[in-house]
């Protein structure tokens, strides 16, 4: 059964992204099949450059630049939220898959989860 | 400046329209933590007078837009907390 | 006092790990001394009560807000009050609100200490000065 | 100075509406001027007949019944919420009186709170 | 019915929207806590089956639309929550 | 097992006194029992984790959540787990954490446990079973 993790709010705010990633983690190190859906600003986990050392917070992009050595099995970003947020080929991190059609996408998972 | 709005709300939380919604033509509109995400959101129009905490906008990788006022340290937004006649945090 | 010295009062509602407001909260304060002028007092409500525990223990590679905040006020002599209402609802007690209520602990951080709204009003009162300012740092979520 | 206290979320889902009534309450305890003023989804703490038992918690109606015996000077709530959740003079609690811009009404006191 | 979304925060937030726009035609909605406040708000559409926890209406004196599915009690949820294929919360 | 009972897990995210969810979680979960099917555990994440602090102290007139939880999984013997990552953080901590950390108390309450991501990832792969549910409580804000 595959599991589908679901971000939607910004990185370094609050720590419901985080947490979210946790739950990918944990799944993929129990050889459980996990992807992760980024929708709304959600998206901009996945933007190149972010420099939290200023807000005294690690970085995210260096786990999820790793997920698919931790064994996440997909990077999806929905692509209407990387055009509203200047997401583009030049600046997403690696790895990342856009969808055009998020409720599609949601139909082929059986557990949907969102961390909070 | 008459007022200036701290914001620390993402741009689609209800707080933040309110905000803008409510904004006079004469007050500044300051964006820490997650509220920075609304610089890169080209689905908002933000008002002429616009600061945004540097290490915030850093952290997340937004590109600033052309038009905005500018980015603040704290330092900075000290001041304007003291020329602001008052300071609403949403 | 010199007229472009001003008074700060801080609120903070937001809680750590869960939101940016104590860290963001932190950054203004420093400032505010920075610039030579003072803070009255830190006020902690709601959710932002969370920051006066003295049994967060986040991972090593993150940083302890409460033990910065903790630091910065013992350095500055500032004083910071968790609001009672908001503090016993959501655990967060000291020794003689364990007595009081029974309780198996406490877990109030020093030197945060636990008071009413009274002082979130009187700080309110005072920052009918021109000179005065009461700052919120709230949730981001 | 008058105090301006903001309520923007419905009521018994969190509880930031009745720590903005305990701030309300305390201002005017030390017999200090304030207001309150619902929005948004806020206005529905307004509404007559609120019955939360069944959810285990108090309500918060007849407290803002008697705000003005406990010296809220008044009671605002945008009239374009109150229109959008079916708020009428017939289910709205009394005291209640409604504005239409609230940005002017933002504009006339020196400080405005939200309580997080 | 397919899924069965369980939404608890209010209209105005993020979430609540992102539900509304990916759901299934054989899906169905029930609403819990602030998200009751959905049935009083009239710039919200709803998909055809909405269910709504009988309490948090009642807290909240919301008047129930005459076009939903109806208010539940907790009996009634579990028994959705095992009829539907499904089960995503908001 | 009859093929007509269900096995449930509830993972409950929000925290009392800031959201519904602990109240809603346990209307849903007496309901579960009621209606014969079985709770297989109870697992706290995130702010969820609030809800099985000891030292959390409501008002006499308002619903002590804590309590109330830990009454039901007692008489019912449903196990129930706060995510040791998001209780370290949030400062819910149990005598073995308060040894490891050396804090100056602990504050779980009984019969709430501390454990790691793992029950939680047990409990989704049992869900692969057609009578099987993890239900999610999540806050209203």
């Amino acid at each position: 059964m595959h599991t589908l993790i679901v971000i939607d709010q910004p990185p370094y705010g609050s720590w419901g992204g985080r947490e979210s990633l946790d739950m990918a983690f944990s799944l993929a190190a129990f050889d459980q099949p996990v992807s992760l859906l980024f929708i709304d600003a959600g998206v901009l986990w996945l933007k190149q450059g972010q420099e939290p050392d200023g807000i005294y917070q690690k970085s995210v992009e260096r786990n999820l630049a790793a997920a698919s050595i931790f064994g996440v099995e997909a990077l999806l970003a929905e692509a209407t939220a990387c055009h509203r947020f200047g997401l583009t080929d030049n600046n997403l991190i690696n790895g990342v898959t856009r969808i055009e059609n998020t409720g599609t996408t949601l139909q082929q998972y059986q557990h949907v989860v969102f961390s909070g | 400046m008459h007022t200036l709005h701290i914001v620390s709300k993402p741009p689609g939380n209800t707080r933040f329209r309110e905000c803008l919604g409510m904004m006079g033509e004469q007050d500044a509109l300051l964006l820490t933590g997650n509220a920075v995400t609304a610089l890169a959101d080209s689905t908002i129009t933000l008002p002429a007078m616009v600061y945004a905490l540097q290490e915030d906008v850093r952290a997340r990788a937004i590109d600033p837009r052309q038009d905005i006022s500018g980015q603040v340290t704290f330092d900075d937004m000290v001041s304007l907390t003291i020329r602001a006649q008052r300071v609403i945090s949403w | 006092m010199p007229a472009d010295i001003h008074t700060f009062t801080l609120v903070i509602t937001g809680a750590p790990y869960s939101s940016q407001a104590p860290e963001t909260a932190l950054g203004f304060a420093r400032a505010v001394l920075r610039a030579g002028h003072t803070i009255d007092r830190v006020f902690l409500y709601g959710e932002g009560v969370h920051l006066a525990s003295s049994l967060a223990s986040p991972p090593s590679d993150e940083t302890n807000w409460t033990r910065a905040w903790g630091d910065f006020l013992q350095e500055h002599s500032v004083p910071a009050v968790a609001c009672i209402a908001s503090a016993l609802r959501r655990g967060l007690v000291n020794e003689s609100e364990q007595k009081r209520y029974q309780l198996p602990a406490s877990n109030l951080a020093a030197p945060f200490e636990i008071a009413g709204l009274g002082e979130w009003v009187e700080s309110t009162i005072k920052s009918s000065v021109q000179s005065s300012r009461v700052i919120y740092f709230h949730g981001g979520a």
